[in-house]
């Protein structure tokens, strides 16, 4: 990538939380077709849900919720960085956002499994 | 330097119309020696034909920034030894995110378009038959607006920005960082005006806080943290107005 | 080649050339005061703002505000400084015009300047100073004056023509009034004349024709070239202002010259010979606190004593006083030594003394008007304000005050001017002519003449001078000259070609070389910033006088004019009897 | 100014979802303990003012976040601009508040009173 020269741990932050972002969107339609399931064939909707016990799309799910986690948090350090008068850049905050999602994510694959 | 070593280059040629080509050069090594020195011994010595811009040699005109392995300088502070590293090679392209006049020098009038479109300048409240204006030194206004002061319009956070890659309309850090320091000048007569000019399309909003102005600017300043003011000033005027 | 056919014409009321100090205020103030719908453009060598010594502006701006301190005293401060051979009336207006300068800096452009505790403004004094009178922002004073000013100007509607290089003056036929100026748009390579009714000239000086000089890259003396090609008279061109520190980092890195601040010895820095030993109180009671002109005469002087080519210059050394310290005091000056690889805070750097500012210049009279009907000189570019010797502070404050001034002048003088003028095809044709004379030669190397002129003037017209050393730096300034117009530039394309730039260059400083030598030669005394080793004397000061150089013909004519004491006579003041000496609390 | 309306609308939606982001993440990661079923879905759901509430203003809020985010993306990396720029983003939302809508019908309708 063009860009790699200049990363650095804010940039990281931000092209992880634009990436998540995108990768939400384009997950949400799925999810509210499959959800719409429910009404117009429940069955159809328990076939698909018994996917979910194998271990790719565990995997892809897990994927989704760690999108979700980094996301959050990533939105939330933005919105602090942005609206809290911070004195200097908080490059922690960042870090610590990243980890936040990491333990999430990780916290339920680990119960998933 | 007692042996004879040399330093590998890879310059970036061309005008605006050409598609880029990348021209290989060797130059002697120095212990003190700048990027723009070898920039400046190639023209002089190897390549007459390449043309580059500085003036001060010292870090204070911005008139000699490049992008150095991917990474936008100042040359004329930027010693070889920090950048070779472990590399073979440097390479020295144009300043990114402005067009190219020709090799290695930019056309900077974007940037400084954009420096008065972000009403980058003092409203006067006085004039020059009026007394000073006592300001305090120690007030925290004073802090906020003392912080990016010292900005040279060296254009290398506008190089580093993404935001400006990717939207034209951007006004980018240091036209922003400008806004936010005369948002803070107790002597300044149009907030609003700074405000209104900073809020539009390409304004402060279009900042994602990647941070790469403040990471690069080798004066260390901080542009994000000053875009971020603004945002801070703007949403709190949208609350006072709507409430 | 081209012809006159193929230069761009263009026409505009008011010509602003260069963008310091001198250049922008012309521009504001010309828009001020001008009539309504009055054209107004600036051509600059660079980009508008960010090329110039303006910006490099370190320690700050000469202003008597009270306090104690008076315009009166900032002017006999200058008188004396100057040795008597400043032009008191311009010397006058420019200790008078800073306050008002300063407050339209404040109050109008937005510079802040750095206060006191109180909220007023911090003064500080420089060396030869009796008051605390200088403004400064830390030591970045330039950054803040000029930006503000480049800012101001964008964003109003003047003409920009950046990358614009001036070349010539081109007068009427008859030779009484400018019509243009001739120039290369350096972008695209091709001649563009533009013809005004009021042209300033604000390009700068710069003696960058030493080996060791602090200017910006721009500046190579095309400002007075062109002056002296056009016949105009020029002063006091002998008198090249030396700064103490500059660095010395090799004949290869552009860094090598560039200063190392006052405050340093200011501070209690000392300088080192090659032996370890500190000399300068050999020199001078004040020892490194001495002022520039004694300090760099003692460093030349010791350099003279040291024959050991791997160390040419002398040592600054801040460690006695605390590396942290220091680097907390001077964190930019350490930060740019680390740069390029010297440790300033703990250890010791090489420095030389180097060429800083010209004194001389264009003669002008107080509204910076010339001999030549249409052309206005302020700026480093006019001689007169500062004589022998231009204190530190007083610099940014002669090219502020005189630019606006200029601009003031100009838009009330086009008042009273008709048509533009017509140019003289002859005098158009000649200055091309010169211009592209490398473009029919074959192409070769520039940077090496550039270099032999730089080490000619260093040696032989340089700190410390003498009759016969002059005379081998003609010798050699001929040599380089003769060999420069042998040596061609390739001309395939002429868009953006900086070794076309670099021949022009050579050609301005070589000329201006000359003169700088004559007027030494002629000058059989030493004051300020001129010392012959053969005339240590300074000669009486109630018959100063000062030097006129001008072309005549092939050659160059040095003539002396006496110093007008149109204000106050050496042995005499201006100040109060009760007036104490100095208002500056003892270090 | 209206540049700043939608940064605005993006920061409080953004803002807005927070909590419901949290309690959702709680959600699946007790819910997906034991598999997920059409039924167990339901039984939570359906019927239930709150669970309409809840993710009816989730899908309002994210409808508006999403469609923003899409088009600085689009802005920046598509290079869509003006009008264009306005109708995509403009689809997107309405898109996705349709089959939000309709996956939050799908599982709040109906079911045991
Ligand atoms: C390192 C340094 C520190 C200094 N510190 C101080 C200080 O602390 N206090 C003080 O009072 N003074 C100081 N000075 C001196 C001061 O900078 C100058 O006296 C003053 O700025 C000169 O202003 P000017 O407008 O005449 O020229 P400049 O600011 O030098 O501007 C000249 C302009 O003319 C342009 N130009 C040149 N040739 C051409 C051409 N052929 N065609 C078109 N344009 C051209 C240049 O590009 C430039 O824009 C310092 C100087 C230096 C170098
Ligand atoms: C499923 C829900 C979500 C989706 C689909 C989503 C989608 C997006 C998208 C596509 C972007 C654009 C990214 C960019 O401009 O780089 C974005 C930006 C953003 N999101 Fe979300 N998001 C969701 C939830 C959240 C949540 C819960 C928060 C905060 C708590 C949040 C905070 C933000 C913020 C602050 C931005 C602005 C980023 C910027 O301007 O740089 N988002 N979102
Ligand atoms: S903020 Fe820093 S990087 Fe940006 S223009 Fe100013 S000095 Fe240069
Ligand atoms: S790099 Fe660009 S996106 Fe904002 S924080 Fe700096 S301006
Ligand atoms: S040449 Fe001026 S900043 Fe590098």
């Amino acid at each position: 990538m063009r860009a790699v020269p200049r990363a650095h741990p804010l940039w990281l932050a931000y092209i992880l939380h634009r990436l998540s972002g995108l990768g939400l969107a384009l997950f949400l339609p799925a999810h509210f077709w499959v959800l719409s399931q429910a009404m117009t064939n429940p069955a159809r909707l328990d076939a698909f849900l018994e996917l979910t016990g194998m271990p790719l799309v565990k995997l892809a799910e897990t994927g989704l919720v760690f999108l979700l986690a980094v996301h959050f948090f990533g939105g939330l350090r933005l919105m602090a960085l942005e609206w809290l008068p911070w004195s200097a850049p908080q490059k922690s905050l960042a870090a610590a956002a990243t980890a936040g999602a990491f333990l999430v994510s990780t916290l339920f694959l680990m119960r998933a499994i | 330097m007692t042996e004879e070593t040399t330093i590998k280059v890879r310059v970036q040629r061309g005008t605006a119309d050409d598609t880029p080509r990348f021209d290989r050069f060797e130059v002697p090594a120095h212990d003190s020696q700048t990027v723009l020195d070898v920039v400046s011994w190639i023209q002089q010595h190897a390549d007459p034909g390449l043309t580059y811009r500085f003036a001060c040699r010292v870090g204070m005109c911005g008139s000699c920034a490049m992008m150095v392995n991917g990474v936008p300088r100042w040359t004329c502070r930027t010693h070889v030894r920090k950048v070779l590293g472990d590399a073979a090679e440097i390479e020295i392209r144009p300043l990114r995110n402005l067009p190219v006049i020709k090799d290695l020098a930019a056309d900077l009038d974007p940037f400084f378009d954009k420096w008065v479109a972000a009403e980058g300048r003092h409203h006067p409240t006085r004039t020059r038959h009026d007394p000073i204006a006592p300001v305090d030194p120690g007030s925290a206004e004073r802090a906020q607006a003392s912080a990016g002061i010292e900005c040279i319009n060296c254009a290398v956070c506008y190089a580093a920005c993404d935001t400006v890659t990717g939207n034209p309309d951007y006004l980018g850090p240091a036209a922003l960082q400008r806004a936010w320091t005369l948002f803070n000048d107790a002597k300044e007569a149009d907030r609003d005006a700074i405000l209104d000019a900073v809020t539009g399309p390409g304004g402060c909003t279009s900042c994602h806080s990647m941070g790469s102005c403040t990471a690069y600017c080798p004066n260390d300043l901080d542009p994000m943290s000053a875009i971020a003011g603004l945002k801070r000033a703007a949403a709190r005027r949208y609350f006072r107005k709507a409430g | 080649m081209p012809t006159p056919r193929d230069i761009d014409r263009h026409d505009t009321d008011i010509l602003i050339l260069g963008t310091g100090g001198a250049g922008l205020f012309g521009a504001l103030h010309a828009l001020q005061s001008a009539p309504e719908g009055t054209r107004v453009t600036i051509a600059v060598k660079g980009l508008i703002g960010k090329c110039g010594c303006t910006r490099m502006v370190q320690g700050g701006y000469n202003v008597a505000l009270g306090g104690g301190d008076t315009v009166e005293r900032h002017f006999m401060d200058t008188i004396q400084g100057g040795k008597w051979l400043p032009d008191q009336d311009m010397a006058w207006r420019l200790c008078e015009k800073a306050v008002e300068r300063i407050h339209e800096l404040e109050n109008e452009l937005g510079c802040f300047f750095d206060r006191n505790p109180d909220g007023t403004l911090h003064q500080k004094a420089f060396a030869g100073q009796t008051a605390d009178r200088t403004v400064h922002k830390a030591d970045l004073t330039g950054i803040e004056i000029i930006n503000r000013l480049m800012e101001q100007v964008l964003a109003r509607p003047v003409e920009k023509l950046q990358d614009h290089r001036a070349v010539g003056l081109i007068p009427t036929r008859d030779g009484a009034a400018l019509a243009g100026v001739l120039m290369i748009d350096m972008r695209t390579g091709r001649f563009r004349l533009v013809r005004a009714k009021t042209v300033l000239m604000a390009t700068g000086g710069g003696p960058t024709m030493y080996k060791y000089h602090t200017p910006s890259g721009d500046k190579t003396m095309d400002g007075l070239a062109m002056a002296l090609r056009a016949g105009l008279p020029l002063r006091d061109m002998e008198m090249v202002q030396f700064h103490p520190t500059g660095l010395l980092a090799g004949d290869h890195t552009r860094m090598t010259g560039t200063v190392l601040e006052e405050g340093l010895r200011g501070a209690g820095g000392q300088l080192i010979n090659h032996a370890g030993q500190r000399f300068m109180f050999d020199y001078d009671g004040k020892g490194e606190r001495a002022t520039r002109d004694v300090v760099s005469r003692g460093i030349y002087a010791e350099m003279r004593k040291n024959n050991n080519p791997q160390q040419e210059g002398v040592f600054i050394s801040m460690a006695h006083l605390g590396p942290d310290w220091v680097a907390q005091k001077f964190a930019g000056m350490v930060k740019r030594c680390a740069d390029c690889g010297f440790d300033l805070a703990g250890g010791k750097v090489e420095v030389v003394p180097t060429a800083h500012y010209f004194m001389g210049g264009v003669v002008v009279d107080v509204d910076t008007r010339t001999a030549l009907e249409g052309l206005y000189v302020a700026g480093e570019d006019a001689g007169g304000a500062h004589g022998s010797n231009r204190l530190g502070g007083n610099g940014v404050a002669n090219s502020t005050v005189f630019g606006g001034i200029a601009g003031d002048v100009m838009g009330a003088d086009i008042r009273a001017m008709g048509a533009l003028r017509e140019p003289d095809p002859d005098a158009l044709e000649a200055e091309l002519a010169r211009a592209c004379h490398p473009l029919t030669r074959t192409p070769g190397l520039v940077q090496p003449l550039r270099k032999q002129l730089q080490e000619v003037m260093w040696d032989e017209v340089g700190v410390m001078r003498t009759a016969a050393g002059l005379r081998r730096g003609l010798a050699g300034i001929a040599e380089v000259s003769d060999a420069l117009m042998e040596v061609g530039v390739a001309s395939e394309s002429l868009a953006f070609n900086l070794t076309w730039h670099d021949w022009l260059n050579l050609r301005s400083l070589c000329d201006i070389s000359e003169v700088i030598a004559r007027a030494a030669l002629a000058r059989d005394n030493s004051r300020g910033a001129h010392y012959r080793e053969d005339f240590p004397e300074t000669g009486a000061m109630e018959d100063s006088w000062f030097t006129v150089a001008r072309q005549s013909g092939d050659a160059v004519a040095v003539d002396r004019a006496p110093v007008q004491f149109t204000i106050v006579r050496p042995g005499e003041t201006i100040l109060p009897e009760d007036a104490p000496e100095t208002l500056v609390a003892a270090q | 100014m209206r540049e700043f309306h939608l940064y605005m609308a993006q920061r409080l939606s953004a803002l807005v979802m927070a909590p419901f982001v949290l309690v959702h993440l709680g959600l699946i990661i007790y819910a997906i303990q034991g598999g997920l079923s059409a039924a167990e879905i339901l039984g939570r759901t359906q019927g239930s003012v709150f669970w309409f509430l809840f993710y009816g203003m989730f899908v309002v809020a994210v409808s508006i976040h999403a469609a923003l985010g899409l088009r600085t993306i689009l802005g920046e990396w598509a290079g869509l601009r003006g009008r264009a720029l306005d109708a995509t983003a403009a689809v997107i939302g309405l898109g996705l508040f349709a089959m939000g809508a309709h996956a939050v019908y799908a599982v709040t309708a109906g079911g045991p009173a």
